[in-house]
């Protein structure tokens, strides 16, 4: 492999990972404070990812690229993270809030069912095809010697990296970030503490759902919007949040990362047949959590007895 | 004296289990008061009511002149609306719970865990001068600040506890238990805090206790309770000297 | 219309076995593997190779199945076991990923995403036993129910059956109480994993073909469902949960509805069928088993950690 | 049910019209449904037995596809059918129908065994064979690549074109020196468009369904390759237009034989668009032929003996004889393949050119017209 | 007869020495008791003796034979059961259920083997097999007077009772040392009267008895011999009598008016 193949696929990779970290963080947002699966954070991902591409598209017009089309797409970024934080929040209180006292699996089936629900509404509304969504601005790729690299590249790479900055930040120094851990770890003792988890938990879902928002707009850039578009993103996201450790958002960013890495330099480096590229990227993160079960950013803590 | 706690003919069961019978109790403002009773006698059950995490059956429970808990359907005839206060609506109030089986948050460090504590303090000065005094008296958590609470020792846990249910300033604790797993002399020095809390920050104190001698001689009033009933209440040192607490809760 | 009905009744029982394997696994052992497609696979591809390739009878390659579907069941129990929780989620969903995407590459072998077809139908005593006729494929399979169900059942009711459940509530616990718990957690995989290997013999004579677009991600997630709806550490309810998805997602058909409902529909209903059964039965239809040490459990929450 | 004989006869549609292929079974199954909606606006069979169209979901896979087969064919009595669309569901559900007897036309099934089936199986779809066969020496003698690259899906449709046009390549003398496969849902193909490149091909061979050859096309353009684009029949949905914009510019693609200019086509493309808002992509207008000539036999077997035998319908399905269809003039070889040749097409920013149709006779490329 | 015997045995977390070179002692047939200050490593003692930590170093044998490092299950089976200060219980199964899974490897009579092929041995036997242990688990259910409440959740129990179903559940394995973690922990004093009669019931039936304990009522009553750790390190080990004389303990544990 030449040095400029190298930093292509290195590019390749880290922009790919960047995709699957924006929605991690998402992800592990909803997942870290309510220990389920919520299987249709893809979806409202892909909803955010609709609403995004109508608003833009209404707004927009005809206008060339300039920066109407910036202040479009932001307003369209505004408006479906609004969208999808209610329907967020709705999807809570409607399919998820009346199983929490019930096992762990009852919700897992219950998101499911809306994850369900939600895909094959939209398919049906919006019909099973493929929608472009422009790029608001000149997305003409800049070379760097023989290597690649788009501003949309750049787009998702410094944004997912913000987000986590941001996201950390919250959950570490504010209060309702505090109540979040708390909630995430004793519901009932996080209530004697004064927290109010009902909110908290809403607060959860609404900001985990806008985050998605946010990474249906810009996966869609490239990507395009359709009807299933989050599922199969959605669930490598979600693994890669999990081999970043539970609820830690570093990790997210981090698994992220690295699951893009992996699907790229897997077949890359070792001649290995592209179809595999799965199996590889795969059973990597198997083996690194048979090597470290908390997950990469998880810490051990032994079970005191 | 004002009354602080007015719990009002309230049962509580769990399924077809009566936890709790028809008890009425009253607590008042800058009192110790304690409650004994054999195990499964229904103690925590009654404190876990007060902090509004078991629903009643009837009757109801009034904080400082204000109901906070009351059976689900009852005061619906007298047009009142029922109103049930959330639990962290009522720790809002300014009761605090160190609950049975301690709750620590065990992946929060010993630190974060008094910050969880002082969550509705909003004076960053005041809860860092708090957590010193914690530390001061526990000065083993002060050792052990940055550690897990997971890996604390039993008795370590029970200190962190009572320290983060100090946090919050309360008007009321409630005690579950406090001397559970902790050593003789830790003990002894915890019912010193407890009074000098009591007489100092002029906390109300509602303490549940096996050590019914220690209890009695910590508190002015006192409950018996027994079988989900409360069969016996007076002043405590007039408790202590009654034939059947002596021969059923001070083993003589 | 009888027809279609014994399909389904078919079908049913072959899920039935998954989902009772996952049962032992998840409804039993605590564990949460999301990788029945995966050993599903595996036995289809067993008996679809080994019929086709090298002549054998189906009868022939049943044992094989199983076995290389237990050996599967070690191997991916065996090291996952460090896993808690959703790491071993995790690690499952990538395992059975691994299948799918091996298979679907393996094209010397497997043949590729083509499949394979002309599978021969399964003779006893020179009697042909012909899925297109239904009947005496819908007894072989209730054979094959009961038979699972019977064996299952004893393990439940005895000491695996109580260790299994020892190692759910309390690992801790379970080992100071002079269990082996690496053991019964494997035991539990390698169970599951083979009856889920033998259904997959199963499906591939029924289809007659095999390909590897069959072994879904959602597969295991059906299966999943199974259990949870009919009700977690209750054979019995393995088999009406699997009756009852497969009813619930062949319904619209049934009854027509299909052909005038919008095809997204028969998703959107099944979808909402699972949210709502789950917010009014959170524990399961039938819920755990109840065992002469145990009346059925009357808690209002039915909650159940 | 009341039986195929009396009352209004049905016929099926299978397809996915949900999940990953979705959008190929709405869009073939939106044409059977403008077909049969046309046939009964024309008074039905014998002008006067209006047909019932019953449609189901095959959600893309055997298990799925099976229970549909089973449906319609227990529950529904269909007489004959349009589908499945895609090849591994057509295996399982071609042995199916040929057992019961019920006549299959797929738009869209392009495995080369299909028909081999049995003589219930027929397609109007080129075969993979075919399809392959004209590109390879298309590729070679006509474009005079001696290397070229290919990214292709992991699914059958993909796999069987690649293998397909890979054997008359190299055949023909050429060499396909890198191919590189991706797995159906996959959105990225930087790693394997950026390892081709560095294999330096002539050109790329990407025989893929429209999102994914609009992807591959603008992740190309992304790494700032400028090597020329060949593609297949799945180009000629003008869905690529929308998604790939002008990266669509040069790619050159082997599609149906187009009837230059046909009044037929160019209506059934209108219409299509005014009843269902997007437009028909090949299969879609295969499947619109296959369900006239299936529904212009079963009139043809009702005008002759009052009835919907099944066996009769099939011979005259086999019968059909230079059907002008929307996709060009149809008949079926005695094994129930589509005789047909292949058309070329050069795409001119977004406008695809047409560039003629060929065959091959004896391994050798042949134009015909 | 020395039953346990501990060689410097160590457990250090980074920094924090839990427990540190301390040799134990545990005489066969009496009842050891073991104090200490809170966090002074009496917990973390037991669990590296029972196979739920690793020491960092030292040794432990137990019947002449080395067990250190060995899982906590074959340490089971070797004959050592306990219980745990923060209560273990299967809190979703029935009291009888805890105590029939104590029962895991014996039945009334033997060690059974071959547990796997269970279901396809003789549904006789199996039954047979099954009423043995429960039989036997009701045997112990009644030696704590709780038969009564068998059917119920152990999670429901009451507190002190649960206690007691944990003793019970440890002495189905028939072991020949019992580790009591903090068995009087939120009884009453009448309650604890009742479990020390108990405890001396259980080391009449041949079991020996190591408990750590904060109630010194407890303690000196029924211990023969006493070790006290303070900050990891043995401080003390002597007859009740003794400890409570030591200035050392006092200091360190007891305080005045305990003493
Ligand atoms: N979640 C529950 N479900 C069913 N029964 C319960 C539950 N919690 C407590 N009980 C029962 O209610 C009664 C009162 O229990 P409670 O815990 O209030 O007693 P207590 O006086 O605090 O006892 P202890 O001194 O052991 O802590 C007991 O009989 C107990 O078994
Ligand atoms: N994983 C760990 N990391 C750091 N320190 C630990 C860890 N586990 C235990 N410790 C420390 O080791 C000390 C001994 O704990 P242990 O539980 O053995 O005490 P104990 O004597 O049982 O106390 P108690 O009477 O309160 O139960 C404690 O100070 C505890 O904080
Ligand atoms: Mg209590
Ligand atoms: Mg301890």
């Amino acid at each position: 492999m030449g040095i400029a193949e190298f930093f292509q696929h290195l590019m390749n990779g880290l922009t790919l990972g960047g995709i699957y970290a924006l929605i991690a963080l998402g992800y592990t947002m909803v997942y870290g404070i309510l220990k389920f699966i919520n299987f249709a954070h893809g979806d409202i991902l892909m909803a955010g990812a609709y609403v995004g591409l109508f608003v833009f598209d209404g707004l927009r017009g005809d206008a060339p690229l300039g920066t109407w089309t910036l202040i479009a797409f932001f307003l369209a970024m505004l408006i479906s993270m609004g969208f999808s934080a209610v329907l967020g929040m709705t999807i809570e209180r409607v399919a998820y809030k009346p199983l929490r006292g019930a096992n762990r699996l009852a919700p897992l089936l219950s998101a499911i069912g809306v994850s369900f629900i939600l895909s094959n509404s939209a398919a049906w509304a919006f019909g099973t095809h493929s929608r472009k969504f422009n790029y608001p601005f000149d997305n003409t790729p800049v070379h760097i010697g023989e290597v690649v690299i788009t501003p949309h590249q750049i787009l998702i790479l410094s944004v997912s990296l913000i987000m986590m900055i941001i996201l950390k930040l919250f959950v570490d120094k504010t209060r309702m970030g505090k109540a979040m851990r708390a909630t995430s770890l004793d519901q009932g003792t996080a209530m004697l503490m004064g927290i109010n988890v009902n909110r908290v938990i809403s607060m959860t879902f609404a900001i985990g759902s806008a985050l998605a928002a946010v990474g249906g707009i810009l996966i869609a850039l490239d990507f395009k919007v359709y009807a299933t578009m989050g599922t199969m993103t959605g669930l490598k996201a979600f693994v890669a949040a999990v081999v970043g450790g539970i609820g830690n958002i570093s990790g997210a960013m981090f698994g992220g990362i690295l699951l893009g890495l992996l699907e790229t330099f897997g077949v890359a480096i070792f001649g290995i047949p592209t179809g595999l590229k799965d199996t590889i990227a795969f059973g990597v993160l198997i083996l690194i959590l048979l090597i470290k079960p908390e997950g990469l950013f998880g810490k051990v803590e032994k079970e005191k007895v | 004296m004002k009354e602080l706690l007015t719990i009002d003919d309230i049962s509580v069961s769990y399924g077809n289990i009566k936890a709790l019978k028809q008890v009425s109790m009253h607590v008042n403002e800058g009192d110790v008061v304690c409650l004994i009773g054999a195990n499964g006698s229904g103690k925590s059950t009654l404190l876990k009511s007060i902090m509004g995490q078991e629903p009643l059956d009837s009757g109801s429970i009034t904080f400082d002149g204000e109901e906070i808990c009351r059976a689900k359907n009852a005061g619906a005839k007298q047009g009142k609306r029922s109103k049930i206060l959330t639990t962290d609506l009522i720790a809002a109030k300014g009761i605090s719970l160190v609950p049975e089986g301690r709750r620590v948050f065990a992946d929060m460090t010993v630190e974060e865990n008094l910050d969880m504590g002082a969550f509705l303090v909003r004076d960053d000065a005041l809860i860092a001068e708090r957590k010193e005094s914690m530390y001061d008296f526990f000065p083993i958590l002060g050792a052990r600040r940055r550690q897990k609470t997971r890996s604390l020792s039993g008795g370590e846990q029970q200190m962190m506890a009572i320290a983060r249910a100090l946090m919050s300033g309360p008007r009321l604790i409630l005690l579950d238990e406090p001397g559970l797993g902790l050593a003789p002399l830790v003990i002894a020095d915890i019912f010193e805090k407890i009074a000098l809390i009591n007489q100092q920050d002029k906390v109300t104190v509602f303490l549940v206790e096996q050590n019914a001698r220690m209890a009695l001689r910590a508190s002015s009033e006192g409950y018996v309770m027994e079988n989900g009933r409360i069969v016996l209440s007076d002043a405590s040192s007039t408790l202590l000297e009654n034939e059947r607490v002596r021969e059923a809760y001070l083993g003589e | 219309m009888l027809n279609f009905f014994l399909l389904i009744l078919i079908y049913s029982g072959i899920y039935a076995l998954m989902a009772m394997g996952q049962n032992i696994i998840t409804g039993y052992g605590g564990m949460l593997s999301l990788t029945q497609a995966g050993f599903f696979a595996i036995g289809s591809y067993v008996t679809a190779i080994l019929t086709t390739q090298a002549g054998w009878s189906f009868w022939a390659t049943l044992p094989v199945a199983f076995l290389v579907s237990a050996l599967f069941g070690l191997l991916i129990g065996l090291p996952t076991l460090r896993l808690k929780g959703d790491y071993l989620a995790i690690a499952t969903l990538g395992f059975g990923e691994i299948v799918r995407n091996v298979l679907n590459n393996w094209d010397s072998l497997t043949n590729g995403p083509m499949g394979i077809q002309r599978i021969p139908m399964p003779v006893i005593l020179g009697f042909t036993i012909n899925p297109y006729k239904k009947y005496a494929f819908l007894v072989m399979v209730i054979v094959f129910v009961i038979i699972a169900y019977i064996l299952f059942q004893r393990l439940a009711r005895s000491r695996m059956g109580r260790a299994l459940a020892a190692v759910r509530e309390d690992e801790i616990a379970a080992q100071s109480m002079g269990i082996n718990i690496t053991k019964y957690k494997v035991y539990a995989f390698i169970l599951g994993a083979s009856v889920a290997g033998i259904a997959g013999s199963l499906q591939a004579t029924f289809t007659l073909s095999v390909t590897p677009g069959t072994y879904t991600f959602m597969v295991s997630v059906m299966v999943l469902c199974m259990v949870v709806l009919g009700g977690m550490g209750n054979f019995k309810a393995s088999i009406l949960g699997a009756f009852i998805i497969q009813f619930i997602s062949y319904f619209p058909q049934l009854t027509g509805l299909s052909s005038v409902i919008p095809p997204q529909f028969k998703q959107i209903l099944f979808g909402l069928i699972l949210v709502v059964m789950m917010i009014w039965r959170p524990q399961g239809i039938l819920g755990r088993e109840a065992t002469r040490y145990r009346k059925r459990a009357v808690t209002p929450t039915g909650g159940e950690q | 049910q009341g039986g195929g004989e009396s009352a209004s006869p049905k016929i099926g549609f299978m397809g996915p019209m949900t999940g990953d292929y979705a959008n190929y079974g709405v869009r073939s199954n939106n044409s059977v449904i403008m077909a049969v909606e046309q046939f009964n606006a024309k008074g039905g069979f014998g002008g006067k037995v209006p047909v019932v169209l019953v449609s189901e979901d095959s959600e893309g896979n055997v298990e799925k596809g099976l229970s549909a087969i089973e449906k319609l064919s227990s529950a529904d009595q269909i007489v004959g059918m349009i589908g499945p669309v895609l090849t591994g569901t057509s295996f399982a559900v071609g042995e199916r129908v040929q057992s019961e007897g019920i006549v299959m036309i797929s738009p869209s099934a392009t495995h080369a065994d299909i028909t081999s089936i049995g003589d219930y199986v027929f397609r109007t779809v080129v075969s993979d064979g075919l399809q392959g066969e004209v590109a390879g020496n298309y590729f070679y003698s006509e474009l005079g690549y001696r290397n070229i690259g290919v990214l292709y899906a992991k699914n059958d449709y993909s796999q069987g074109l690649y293998e397909g046009m890979t054997a008359a390549f190299e055949a023909a003398g050429g060499k396909v020196t890198i191919a590189e496969s991706f797995q159906v849902g996959d959105k990225d193909f930087k790693t394997q468009l950026t390892k081709i490149r560095s294999a330096n091909p002539e050109a790329i061979y990407i025989p893929n369904y429209t999102a994914e050859m609009a992807q591959i096309l603008e992740q190309a353009t992304q790494l700032g390759m400028d090597i020329p684009f060949l593609s297949c029949d799945g180009f000629s949905n003008p869905e690529i237009y929308d998604l790939a914009g002008d990266f669509t510019d040069g790619v050159i693609y082997v599609g149906p034989a187009k009837v230059k200019e046909s009044p037929a086509y160019s209506d059934f493309v209108a219409q299509y668009e005014a009843k269902f808002g997007v437009g028909p992509d090949s299969f879609a207008t295969n499947a619109y032929d296959g369900a006239n000539i299936l529904l212009q036999a079963m009139d043809k077997v009702y005008r002759e003996t009052g009835k919907f035998n099944r066996a009769a319908i099939r011979d005259a399905v086999a019968a059909t004889k230079d059907y002008p269809g929307v996709a060009g003039t149809i008949n079926f070889a005695e094994n129930g393949d589509l005789i047909a040749y292949q058309g070329l097409y050069k795409v001119n920013g977004t406008t695809p050119e047409y560039l003629g149709s060929y065959t091959v006779v004896d391994g050798v490329l042949t134009k015909v017209d | 007869m020395i039953l346990l015997e501990t060689e410097a045995l160590t457990r250090a977390y980074g920094g924090v020495v839990a427990v540190n070179k301390v040799d134990f002692e545990v005489e066969s047939g009496l009842i050891t008791g073991l104090i200490g200050p809170n966090g002074a490593g009496k917990t973390t003692l037991f669990n590296t003796m029972t196979g739920l930590d690793t020491p960092s170093s030292g040794k432990v044998w137990f019947n002449n034979k080395e067990i250190t490092g060995y899982p906590a299950h074959k340490i089971c089976r070797m004959g050592i059961a306990r219980t745990f200060q923060n209560i273990r219980l299967f809190k979703e199964l029935t009291v009888v259920e805890n105590v029939m899974i104590g029962r895991h490897f014996k039945t009334g009579k033997s060690e059974t083997k071959g547990r796997f092929l269970n279901a396809v041995k003789s549904y006789v036997k199996l039954k047979e097999e099954e009423e043995e242990i429960y039989e036997k688990a009701l045997d112990w259910l009644d030696f704590f007077d709780m038969e009564a409440s068998k059917n119920e959740l152990a999670k429901n129990l009451p507190y002190g009772k649960q206690r007691e179903l944990e003793i019970a559940r440890a002495l189905a394995t028939d072991p020949k040392l019992l580790f009591l973690d903090e068995p009087a922990a939120g009884m009453n004093p009448q309650e604890t009267d009742h479990l020390m009669a108990t405890i001396r019931k259980i080391r009449d039936l041949g079991v020996t008895v190591v408990l750590i304990e904060h109630d010194m009522k407890l303690v000196m009553n029924i211990c023969d011999t006493i070790t006290v750790l303070n900050y990891g390190q043995k401080l003390a080990q002597g007859t009740p009598h003794e400890i409570k004389k030591n200035p050392s303990v006092i200091e360190a544990y007891l305080g005045k008016d305990e003493a």
